[in-house]
């Protein structure tokens, strides 16, 4: 067993009366890919708004590395080497591609304070931003305003930005939402070869259940706020609960049915 | 970002729990409202809380629409203060001069007659032709023609012998004066041309003017008719207009024959109807192109203000007028000053209460009228269809909408109450504190201030903050009197009136920090 | 005769361009599942026919009347209801008066009473509460009942499951399929199962595009489609 | 868009640079010539009259053009928090008067040497910009514009207000402040004041553009597209507006120093809401977030607040009250911003139309 990289122990948020998130304790291991799933509302968005530390949790820890992060403010996160994408599209729309990596690559560096010489000196975050945006696939997009592109586009950026600072984990919410069928397998093997060539950790929040399934190293459920599973995809297609919970009835009948 | 889609049911210990900040606040503040009274001497307590409630009630008025408008529509209304200015100018002049009101009101009706016939107008603006450029150019083309004929014909009217200056005299002043021949206006039958040819110019003109926006306008709309509720109205304006110059003199001769009293209320009407009008207008023609660029809309309003400034001294020119009170509130002599409460309704312009002297003017009437406001516009708010939908658009315009309700017609409609709601303020703070130019900017500040501190898309909140802020500018003032001992300085220090509203804006800081959505403003949503 | 008929639309949502060319059909009395995944495209839909964001080309025409340049209240009052995906629930008013605002002609409530209160009898319960005080199931009902208070032709329904307990998921459906007698429903939809039980017509919306329609009946045997456009199943 | 570091030679890069440059050394060239020219064609003097500060256009000219460079200054300093940054800041003209003031003052009461009273004018404006900065990390748009635009309604109050009358003047203003020394003097050695003070304002645009274009002026321009983002990027975004406010603050406490030496009174109206928007409509006239369009704005809006003034006398304040609404409807992107636009469409036209040739 590998070591694990980032833990979250008794997770809760609550709004109000309802418990967004309720008591979830997740080991996430080095190395792996590691997918959160679960219907609609199930709170996967929150979980991931608690551990990149956008949200403060009512009670619970999360630690990366050994270290609490759970008071951590979202910028001092990233800085620690956990990267975050976005559910909705979230980028800065006025400014070109090639500027919103270059930015993401940026941060990471000290030099973000220094107004007397012009960013192309610092050539480095420029040579990083086009290796990304090679990586992704929109280097001839480089020029383009990031609000200018099509929605495929957007979340391959989506992605670029995330993967400009060199980040050990990916916290990829729904990488592939509103994605074309075509593209998904494409942005998969992406996600993939990233995780397994750079050593690095992927967590996954991601709708489309066969991707889930074939990529995963492990899988946790959640439902209504809660842990129902967790465990590889062999256990978790065979988990009773989580095909009545999450795949509904008429699944478990098709299932019958083959 | 998304976090949880449904807002929670809260149990009342949440609700504790989370207001808290605010009820820590709300004690401080109360706690150092009653510290400062102390200090302040027992005769004088209950005539400081009154003249603050006096203050705090112009200040509310002006928050109120304020409050509205951002509550509903998010755009802070820089050019509130200066309605306020507007509905003082306009009610004094209606006060002392009421006969430019008729000489006004006769052009601008028979201007405003065309746009009654809208359909028509869309008619012939959809048979004008298609190509965007083309009617851009039209119609501007037609507003310029408009906008000089109507230049050319209004100045027909007798208004012209009103010049900015002779506006500050009084009435009999300006009759002795002609008198005299030390003043000699151009005679009211200079009109140039007949009558007939007057009125029919300024018809054409708002005629063109008409044709000219409904041409600028984008959607095309082939759908109305001229009905006969269209033609009515077209009527009726035209036949008032005709009429009121025709009984122009006897009317004035009447109005002037009123109690100041009358002529107050009279003054009240007209300038929330022309303060509801300004705002109308301002909301239709300069805010709604800018919905979507929402600080440009801030910086708009700026600039509106700005406008309405220079209007307000062509117009009236730059000397300050003072504003008499009317008579119920202005007796003296025998019986004077009134005794207890009950001499509210004496007659006179003091009285004495709890061992204060009062203002009746001051701190009754214009209390009361704060006061009636609170409770009009809170029913309004809580017990009407409107107010239903005011509500609920605050929360969501775009779910209003969807369900069928037009919401930039209800849009139009607050803009025009809050205005309304800033003129009548103007109109019943001008006995008191005088007309001039600045005192939009001041009452501007104060109700930003309050909304600011009472939150801002909250109405109970902008009462609320507009009574602390009159509160503690009138302790000030009283501090200024007598002094406060600070413990670094020898003698008292007394800071000087001109100190007052740096005091409020103090406090709107502090309470700002603490609670960045004010006292009942909600938190970010 | 279709009811509802979209053509090419295209939407813009300040710069982001949302929807790329959806063309769909409804069927005057059917339900129509609206699928695909999460950023699809199929929220803004129901916006663009509302005219909440409106469309920049292609049309929008109900029952033969192009209404794509209509303003959004003049649309709604054409006879279409619409329940949003976060139920834009009024916080500030009650029950009663979140039901009352959607009156277009005094007595609409009173004359619908009896329906409403049929399918959500806790509605009436609650009737005085305010909109805060509803649980997300409740308030889900409340934003149903809302969109049934003026006589709709058309029912633009976003995501009725989501974020509900199984049970109450049972008693939405059961409510849709009822009211469904009475009007023409579209219907967003994540949860498969939900929209397959519902709907007679499916159309499924990716990355702006609307790239397949036809019978629920054959999707739902049809697993090489859902599994790839929906994931799921 | 990548950059090559090859073996430039320094004479290469000098070239280079005047070359990227030439538009700004052309107009500053341009303006160091403009009295002289204006001396010869209009006044009719010879070039040494310019020298002797005679009387004349010329004299006159410099004297405006020196108002449009302290302006221009100013609406620099507005532009890199609105513009660039994308704070709507509400009190900006308190940057400019705390500037004017505490350099009168200090020259004045406090009888100072230049040097030192320059060095408290930039004490102050650093703590002013810490002032401001205490309210960034907790409100937001419309909250933080209400409470610039309440910290300098307080100094404007407090500037005018009888109890410091000894200091400030009261409503009169500062008045009799002595010139600093002999070549800062606008009134004895106006030509020499001139050339100092369009000195300084090319330095300072210069130092604007390379901050626009520097790792901090990215970060700036990004959080005025997406503020949330920028802090999930891992910048911590108080710095950034920290940074901002304080180079703006002393920017603008200069231009309101060089007023001060230029005028020699300094009115409460400098820290007034009108002139805070003053700067709004000059850069709204010249593009908001150009940097370029601060100077060229200020220029417009000088000349034609006097040429109104001149023509129509009372009414000026109405035409340009109109303008500005009329701005703010039909061209959202100023001058600069407009023809930045266009350009691109120029360009364009232009390669369609050799396309058009060439097949």
């Amino acid at each position: 067993m590998s070591d694990v990289i980032l833990e979250t122990r008794n997770l809760t948020r609550e709004f109000g009366a309802l418990v967004a998130v309720d008591d979830v304790s997740v080991s996430i291991e080095a190395g792996s890919l590691h997918s959160i799933i679960g219907p609609n509302g199930a709170g996967k968005t929150t979980f991931f708004n608690l551990v990149s530390g956008t949200l403060r949790p009512t009670s619970g820890r999360v630690f990366f590395k050994g270290d609490d992060i759970t008071q951590l403010p979202v910028h001092r996160t990233i800085h620690r080497g956990i990267g975050r994408s976005f559910q909705i599209t979230n980028l800065f729309p006025n400014l070109t591609v090639l500027e919103n990596v270059r930015l993401a690559a940026q941060a990471m560096g000290g030099d973000s304070l220094r107004f007397f010489r012009s960013h192309r000196r610092f050539s480095r975050y420029i040579e990083r931003a086009m290796d990304v945006l090679e990586q992704v696939g929109l280097t001839d997009k480089a020029a383009q305003l990031a609000g200018t592109l099509p929605h495929g586009d957007q979340r391959k950026l989506e992605l670029g930005m995330i993967l400009a600072p060199d980040p050990e984990v990916l916290m990829l919410d729904e990488p592939t939402a509103g994605m074309a069928s075509e593209q998904v397998p494409e942005l998969m093997h992406l996600v993939q070869s990233i995780q397994e060539s750079g050593d690095k950790t992927v967590v996954l929040v991601e709708h489309n259940m066969n991707v889930v399934m074939s990529v995963s190293d492990r899988i946790t459920v959640m439902h209504q706020g809660a842990l129902l599973a967790q465990g590889s995809p062999a256990e978790i297609s065979a988990d009773e609960r989580v095909q009545t919970a999450y795949l509904g009835e008429l699944y478990k009948d098709r299932q019958g049915d083959r | 970002m998304t976090t949880a889609t449904s807002s929670p049911a809260r149990r009342r210990s949440d609700w504790f729990k989370e207001n808290r900040n605010r009820f820590t606040t709300l004690a401080i503040l109360v706690f150092l409202l009653l510290a400062a009274m102390s200090g302040v001497e027992r005769d004088d307590w209950f005539s400081t809380i009154m003249q603050g409630l006096s203050v705090g009630a112009i200040t509310f008025l002006v928050a109120s629409g304020l409050s509205l408008i951002f509550g509903l529509m998010d755009v802070l209304n820089l050019a509130h203060g200066e309605l306020f200015m507007l509905g003082a100018y306009v009610g004094w002049t209606v006060y002392t001069r009421f006969d430019t009101v008729v000489d006004i009101l006769v052009p601008l009706l028979i201007l405003s007659a065309p746009f009654t016939l809208l359909p028509l107008w869309r008619r012939l603006a959809a048979a004008i032709g298609s190509t965007p450029l083309g009617r851009r150019w039209a119609g501007l083309g037609l507003l310029a023609a408009g906008a000089t004929t109507t230049f050319v014909s209004v100045t027909r009217f007798p208004l012209v012998i009103w010049d900015p200056g002779n506006f500050a005299m009084s009435p009999s002043n300006f009759s002795v004066q002609i008198d005299l021949g030390t003043l000699a206006p151009l005679p009211p039958d200079t009109f140039g041309w007949p009558a007939v040819i007057a009125i029919l110019a300024t018809l054409l003109g708002g005629s063109l003017l008409a044709l000219g926006f409904n041409v600028l306008r984008s959607q095309i709309d082939e759908r109305t008719v001229v009905t006969r509720k269209h033609l009515l109205g077209f009527g009726v304006l035209i036949v008032t207009a005709i009429v009121l110059l025709a009984v122009k003199e006897p009317l004035n001769e009447w109005v002037f024959g009123l109690s100041t009293t009358w002529r107050f209320f009279l003054a009240m009407v007209v300038s929330v109807a022309v303060g509801s009008a300004a705002g109308a207008l301002i909301e239709v023609a300069l805010i709604r192109p800018l919905y979507d660029r929402p600080i440009y809309q801030l910086m708009m309003t700026l600039g509106v203000g700005f406008i309405l400034i220079e209007l307000v001294r062509e117009v009236w020119g730059r000397p300050e007028f003072t504003m008499s009170r009317p008579a119920a509130f202005n007796g003296t002599g025998p019986g004077c000053p009134g005794e207890g409460l009950g001499g509210f309704f004496s007659g006179c312009s003091t009285l004495e209460a709890f061992g204060s002297r009062l203002r009746v003017y001051n701190e009754g009437f214009v209390i009361l009228a704060g006061i009636v406001v609170l409770i009009g516009v809170t029913l309004l708010l809580k017990r009407t269809r409107i107010g239903m939908i005011i509500r609920a658009g605050v929360q969501d315009p775009e779910m209003v909408e969807a369900l069928g309700i037009n919401v930039r017609r209800v849009f139009t409609m607050v803009f025009a109450l809050g205005s309304g709601l800033a003129a009548f303020g103007g109109v019943l703070a001008a006995p008191s504190i005088g007309l001039g130019t600045g005192m939009g900017a001041v009452f501007l500040l104060s109700a930003i201030v309050a909304l600011a501190i009472g939150g801002l898309t909250s109405f109970p909140g902008a009462a609320a903050g507009a009574v602390l802020v009159g509160l503690l500018q009138q302790i000030i003032i009283r501090y200024g009197q007598s002094g406060i001992n600070l413990p670094f300085l020898d003698e008292p220090f007394k800071p000087s009136p001109t100190l007052v509203p740096a005091a409020a804006i103090l406090l709107m800081i502090v309470v700002l920090l603490v609670l960045p959505a004010g006292l009942f403003g909600r938190s970010e949503r | 005769m279709s009811l509802l008929r979209l053509d090419e639309v295209h939407t813009f949502i300040g710069q982001y361009h949302i929807l790329e060319g959806v063309s769909l059909d409804v069927p005057a009395g059917d339900i129509v599942a609206l699928l695909g995944r999460n950023g699809a495209g199929k929220t803004t839909t129901l916006k663009t026919i509302l005219g909440l964001t409106p469309a920049r080309k292609g049309t929008v025409q109900l029952d033969g009347q192009d209404i794509t340049l209509r303003r959004s209240f003049d649309i709604a009052n054409m006879g279409i209801g619409y329940v949003p995906e976060h139920r834009a629930i009024f916080a500030d008013l009650s029950v009663e008066e979140n039901l009352r605002i959607a009156e277009r002609n005094k007595g609409d409530l009173a004359e619908r009473e009896e329906l409403i209160f049929g399918l959500f009898p806790d509605l009436k319960r609650l009737i005085r509460l305010p909109g805060t005080n509803l649980s997300g199931g409740q308030q889900q009902m409340l934003a149903v009942a809302r969109a049934l208070v003026p006589d709709n032709r058309l029912l633009l329904i976003d995501e009725p499951s989501e974020g509900l307990a199984p049970v109450i998921i049972e008693q939405m459906m059961e409510a849709i399929t009822r009211l469904s007698e009475h009007s023409t429903v579209l219907l967003v939809e994540q949860n498969f199962i939900v929209a397959g039980r519902l709907a007679q017509h499916y159309v499924i919306i990716e990355e702006g595009k609307s790239v397949k329609a036809g019978s629920m009946a054959d999707l739902v045997d049809d697993d090489e489609t859902i599994k790839r456009y929906l994931g799921a199943a | 868009m990548t950059t090559v570091r090859d073996g430039t030679t320094l004479q290469s890069s000098v070239r280079r640079w005047l070359h990227h440059r030439r538009g700004l050394l052309i107009a500053t060239g341009l303006m160091v010539l403009f009295p002289f020219v204006v001396s010869l064609v209009v006044d009719g003097q010879g070039i040494s009259a310019v020298f002797a500060n005679d009387e004349g256009n010329a004299r006159f000219l410099q004297g405006l053009a020196i108002e449009i460079f302290i302006l221009a200054l100013y609406a620099l300093s507005y532009d890199l928090i609105l513009g660039v940054t994308g704070l709507l800041s509400f009190g900006h003209a308190m940057f400019f008067a705390v500037g004017a003031y505490t350099f009168g003052i200090m020259l004045k009461t406090a009888e100072l040497a230049w040097p030192t009273a320059l060095l408290v004018v930039l004490a102050v404006a650093i703590l002013q910009a810490l002032l401001f900065g205490v309210v960034l990390p907790r409100v937001k748009g419309i909250a933080f514009a209400l409470i610039t635009l309440g910290i300098a309604s307080m100094f404007w109050i407090v500037i005018q207000s009888s109890d410091l009358s000894d200091y400030a003047g009261a409503e009169i203003g500062l008045q009799g402040i002595p010139a600093p020394a002999r070549f800062l003097d606008s009134t004895n050695e106006r030509f020499v004041f001139y050339l100092i003070t369009l000195a300084i304002l090319v330095m300072v645009y210069m130092l604007y553009t390379r901050i626009a274009d520097s790792p901090l002026g990215k970060v700036a321009n990004a959080i005025r597209d997406n503020e949330d983002r920028a802090l999930m990027l891992g910048f911590n975004t108080f710095w950034f507006k920290l940074v901002v406010l304080v180079i703006a603050s002393i920017t603008a406490a200069l231009a309101g120093t060089i007023h001060t030496i230029h005028q020699p009174i300094v009115t409460p109206n400098v820290a007034s809401l009108g002139y805070t928007v003053t700067a709004l409509l000059v850069i709204l006239i010249g593009g908001v977030g150009t940097i370029s369009g601060a100077i060229v704005g200020a220029a417009v809006f000088r000349l034609l607040q006097y040429y109104l003034d001149r023509w129509f006398g009372g009414s000026s304040d109405l035409l340009i009250g109109a303008a500005y609404v009329l701005l703010v409807l039909y061209l959202p992107y100023g001058i600069v911003g407009t023809w930045r636009v266009k350009r691109l469409q120029i360009a364009d036209g232009r390669k369609r139309l050799a396309a058009l040739f060439r097949s």
